[in-house]
């Protein structure tokens, strides 16, 4: 494609053994020995994971964010995933048993943009959304930044909050719609639909969600940076199903690969009313 | 395996290895570049390029089925300008041999490419996708339609001539294919791309409606390789001249084989190169020790053998 | 789920629900009854029966192909007046619902043997399996040619009046399904059965040579679901007043509300049954529970639902 | 189908639990908890096991002899069945561990006739098809008939013998082609192409073995059964997939359901010659 981004340079792939396995919650916590993508990963970056064998009827892989990596260690380097047993996909991953190896692709996407100077952060993730942030909080303070985290989900069951990650951030919201755990509502609810004291808002969540922040990010003139998460054929590149309308720097509106010019994104130049439409004036929308 | 010789040819052009990309599958060749050297491949097929750029259609534009995929991309793509001066070039500079699909609206916008193309350096051959809807015939499908296929292809004859081989992509949504391929060939392709996608339509059962914004897409993968052989052996069998690109559901060396058997003389992979980026390389490696296990030497002799006479 | 109105009507007959077998894939309904009491089930249909005994086909009959199958068993069976003798005298005396399917190799042959089928007690209605070979015209299957299938159709109905229900049964194996089955409509089918398999071929890599003995053979399973679905769609909403009974890759409630939301009034379960014999009956649970959790009070209101306007 | 034999009447389909899984030799012997297949089961039965999970690209189910089984016991009713890794399927079922299901269906197919008086057998087992000729032996020598048997298959870890099987018959004799156990060379060598103080041949194997044995047997004057193995869809009558041409008792020849009018035929019946075709003369031959 002219003008597109080019695939992560580290990315490998590689039949990885599952280390261990944990239920969290509602989700499930795999850590896998993927010393290449330990190396190489950045906050933000997602892997893919192909489900079954040659003879699995599900030929496509399923994307997952990494949670963290643990370079080296007593498996040579580590990667841990958080997935959310939903469809035939994922129900088979959180089924895998240690010693296992599955195929992953990555480190893929590009990462959350770090600032150079010391910032005030805040990082929303709803539900395993979260699962990215941590890595994210321990870069920006290793920055000296300081790091406010909310986390939304429908039940306490999917917040993903581990202590270690804890560690990471100065301050943790919680909401869930049933008020099981934290404040009841909405994770933007959090805020009073207003900003105040940060410099910049890191998401990764549902669309909804995303689209929300980003209107509070305006409203406050803070930038927000949206992990979005569209359905993927392939996760590299290749078969352009993953995209969504987002403006170009130019003011132009394209049609672009949320695998390989995202996962993340600008929230105020993903067109969100837009999704699931080819807006007017989309370069080379046609008719 | 030294010895073996694994070189094909369409036409006037020669290739070191039977195994491709399929169109739509590779976008470019940029992207695949990071799993293998694209000059260990036989040939890039590129994405299908239409004159101007594209945004393509709205998502949903995939469905995982059983076995298989469907999309509905809508040729989203750069447009053949920027297309010939980026992305061929950057494939040519990579080494990689190319075939450049294109994919028009009317005869004359696949002319128009044809030309364009033509007068690019570094095309092996051009693949002309036909299975896109004739804006000026109700939007029938031009491979569906012996005369629009052949308008197609005779157009693109008269701007390109003898320069590049023209292989025209077959779509298997037709009553007889054999037809459309003897009215191609008659046309002056050099050869045949098939199997494209089969129409399909998933229905998502939580909204209650067509999962695709497009609500119908192309089905590929493994689950229409059946299918593809069937084509392939039956176009083969009346055209046993016609140099065939055999594709469809290709996933293993084993499936390659069975596609080479039934007469095709290259090889695209198209949906398998999602599950696994590395499958054209890897299919290359299984293909060519199926051939040597079972005593070949040259690729070329096994092409079609599944016609063989019973002695 | 009491409460629940599960039946469906097919023109004039009604069943009290839509899950029927598919023929050729229950053989006469003696064998499937070891799983699960036929009467449970909307209706049998059975093997599609000819006028002659028939040896059928050599094997290998079948291959197993990614998430579908091949066959090619060339119509087995005992000729109608055997049939009709023996084993639709078993499904009535069992309170099995029957629909007989008819295969014929020329028009008067299908005209004969619905002229039989109409004398018979206990025949819900006839499925017109129009997917063989016309040996009157070259060989080609009447399903794929407009005016064979209207012949058929028409000498069907001149034997059976308005006394049972004709369901004409489609091949996707065309160019424009919707114009067939207008076609078929026209000339008296009370309904259209829709999909019969796809042709393909699988060669097997050991021998070197398809690996069926009839080369070709019709592929099935859920491989083949997403066609199925489209051209529901299609004929749906071209002929929404029509009946369709819906097949091709059905192995769950799930697959089967896929069907229903196209387009289809009734289902019939293939394939699945040789991955499990009970999967007619099961399907039936599942789409049931499928259909009161999504809120519908009768099965006929999700009956091409898919279709409803956006509002 | 007209005059079609009936499905075996005490069929079910049930998930069963793997109790145990054991190598022997080149196949793998496993133990599964199916009381209603094990109370009703009779020697020269099989069974059919689908092969993965709703999701699994292989559709049909693979048939498996039924080598034993124990009626009452602490899993309340066992069934074990030898298992030759070939394809896929096959491959699947060996890799399956303790505590998982299968579902299978059985008992399938018709089962071998038992003499009502003593006889003098001779059973004949082709690779992995000895392994429905030991209840075999059992249930004739229960009737106080003598038992030989007869094994051969291409080397050594493809015979199948087990210890427990052993003690059910009078005499073993073991052949194999590259002499690794027993005599060098076919199962069929080993009586010298005559029959002497035999009254009737059971034989499971391969077709090759099969066609041999009858035709010794023709000569001889003995009944050879024959439990044949062809392609099979469906296992219970279905498809019409796995016929083969047998003589009926009128002389016509028909393409019957090996599933459900075999697996066991009259070796003299069937028409080995014309396996694969449609031989002039078939009831119902068309053209
Ligand atoms: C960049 C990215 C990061 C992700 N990170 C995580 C994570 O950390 N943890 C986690 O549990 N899940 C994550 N997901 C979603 C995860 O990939 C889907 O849950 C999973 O694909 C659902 O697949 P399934 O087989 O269970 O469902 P199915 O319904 O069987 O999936 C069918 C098809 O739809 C696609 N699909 C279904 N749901 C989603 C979804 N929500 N998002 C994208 N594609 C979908 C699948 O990929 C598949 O191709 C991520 C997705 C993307 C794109
Ligand atoms: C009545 C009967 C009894 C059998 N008993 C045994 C047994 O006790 N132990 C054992 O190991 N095997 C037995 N088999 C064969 C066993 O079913 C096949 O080995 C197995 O189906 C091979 O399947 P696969 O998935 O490994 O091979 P694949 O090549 O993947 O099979 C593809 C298709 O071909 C069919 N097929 C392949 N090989 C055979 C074969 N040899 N016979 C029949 N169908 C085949 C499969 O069933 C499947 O439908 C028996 C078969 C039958 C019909
Ligand atoms: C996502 C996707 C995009 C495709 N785009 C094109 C295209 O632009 N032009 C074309 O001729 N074929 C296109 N195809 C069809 C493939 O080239 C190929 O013919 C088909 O997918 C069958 O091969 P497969 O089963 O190996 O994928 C596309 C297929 C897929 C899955
Ligand atoms: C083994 C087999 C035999 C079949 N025989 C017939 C037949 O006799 N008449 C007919 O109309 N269709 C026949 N069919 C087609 C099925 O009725 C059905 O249309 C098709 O298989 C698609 O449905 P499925 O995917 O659920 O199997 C047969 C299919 C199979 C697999
Ligand atoms: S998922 Fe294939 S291009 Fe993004
Ligand atoms: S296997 Fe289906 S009838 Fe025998």
């Amino acid at each position: 494609m002219a003008h597109s981004a080019s695939i992560n340079p580290d990315v490998t792939q590689s039949e990885c053994e599952v280390i261990s396995k944990r239920k969290v919650g509602a989700y499930h916590h795999l850590t896998l020995a993927a010393p290449a993508i330990a190396e190489h990963a950045k906050p933000g970056n997602f892997l893919a994971i192909s489900i079954g064998d040659m003879k699995s009827s599900m030929l496509l892989r399923r994307s997952f964010a990494i949670y963290q990596t643990v370079p080296r260690g007593p498996f040579g380097g580590t990667v841990e995933i958080i997935v959310a047993p939903h469809g035939p996909g994922s129900t088979w991953i959180t089924q895998r048993a240690p010693h296992e190896k599955l195929d992953v692709v990555g480190p893929l996407g590009n990462a959350f943009k770090i600032p150079k100077d010391p910032v005030r952060a805040l990082l929303v993730g709803g539900g395993y959304g979260s699962a990215p942030l941590f890595a994210l909080a321990e870069t920006l303070r290793q920055k000296n930044s300081r790091v406010e985290m909310a986390i939304g989900a429908a039940t306490a069951d999917r917040i993903f909050a581990p202590v270690e990650g804890k560690r990471s951030v100065h301050s943790l919201m919680i909401a869930t719609e049933d008020g099981s755990s934290g404040a009841k509502g909405r994770v933007t609810d959090l805020f009073d639909n207003s900003l105040s004291a940060i410099d910049i808002v890191y998401a990764c969540g549902p669309m909804g969600m995303l689209r929300a922040l980003t209107e509070i990010g305006a409203r406050a003139g803070v930038l927000v940076q949206c992990a979005v998460e569209e359905s993927m054929a392939c996760g590299v590149g290749l078969c352009m199903t993953c995209v969504l309308p987002v403006q170009d720097k130019d003011g132009v509106i394209k049609m672009l690969r949320s695998c390989i010019e995202g996962p993340i994104f600008d929230g105020s130049a993903v067109q969100w009313d837009a999704i699931g439409t080819i807006p007017p004036g989309t370069y080379g929308a046609h008719r | 395996m030294s010895g073996f010789d694994f070189s094909t040819s369409i036409a006037q052009t020669s290739l070191p290895n039977p195994i491709l990309t399929a169109s739509g599958c590779a976008a470019n060749g940029k992207e695949l570049s990071a799993f293998f050297p694209l000059d260990q491949i036989g040939a890039v097929v590129t994405k299908s390029v239409m004159s101007q750029p594209r945004s393509g259609r709205a998502t949903p534009r995939m469905a995982e089925t059983p076995s298989g995929m469907l999309n509905a991309i809508g040729l989203q793509g750069p447009g053949i300008d920027a297309f010939l001066k980026e992305d061929l070039a950057w494939l040519v500079e990579h080494g990689a041999r190319t075939i450049v699909s294109i994919a028009g609206e009317s005869v004359d916008e696949f002319a128009a490419l044809a030309r364009k193309v033509r007068g690019a350096h570094g095309v092996s051959a051009i693949e002309v996708n036909i299975s896109c809807p004739n804006v000026e015939n109700r939007g029938l499908v031009f491979a569906c339609d012996r005369n629009s296929a052949r308008e197609v292809i005779e157009a693109v004859k008269r701007s390109v001539g003898n320069t590049i081989p023209i292989i025209a992509k077959l779509s298997p949504d037709v009553t007889d294919i054999v037809s459309i391929a003897e009215e191609v060939v008659a046309a002056g392709a050099d050869g045949l791309a098939m199997i494209n996608t089969l129409l399909g339509m998933v229905i998502n059962t939580e909204t209650m409606r067509p999962h695709l914004a497009n609500k119908t897409g192309g089905l590929s993968g493994p689950a229409i390789r059946p299918v593809a052989v069937r084509a392939i052996y039956q176009v083969h069998r009346a055209l046993p001249q016609v140099p065939i690109v055999g594709m469809g559901g290709v996933l293993t060396g084993n499936d390659a084989f069975e596609l080479v058997l039934a007469g095709a003389c290259a090889i695209s992979v198209g949906t398998a190169t999602f599950h696994d980026p590395s499958a054209p390389i890897r299919i290359k490696q299984e293909l060519e020790s199926l051939l040597v296990a079972r005593g070949f030497s040259r690729f070329s002799d096994a092409v079609g053998y599944a016609h063989r006479s019973d002695q």
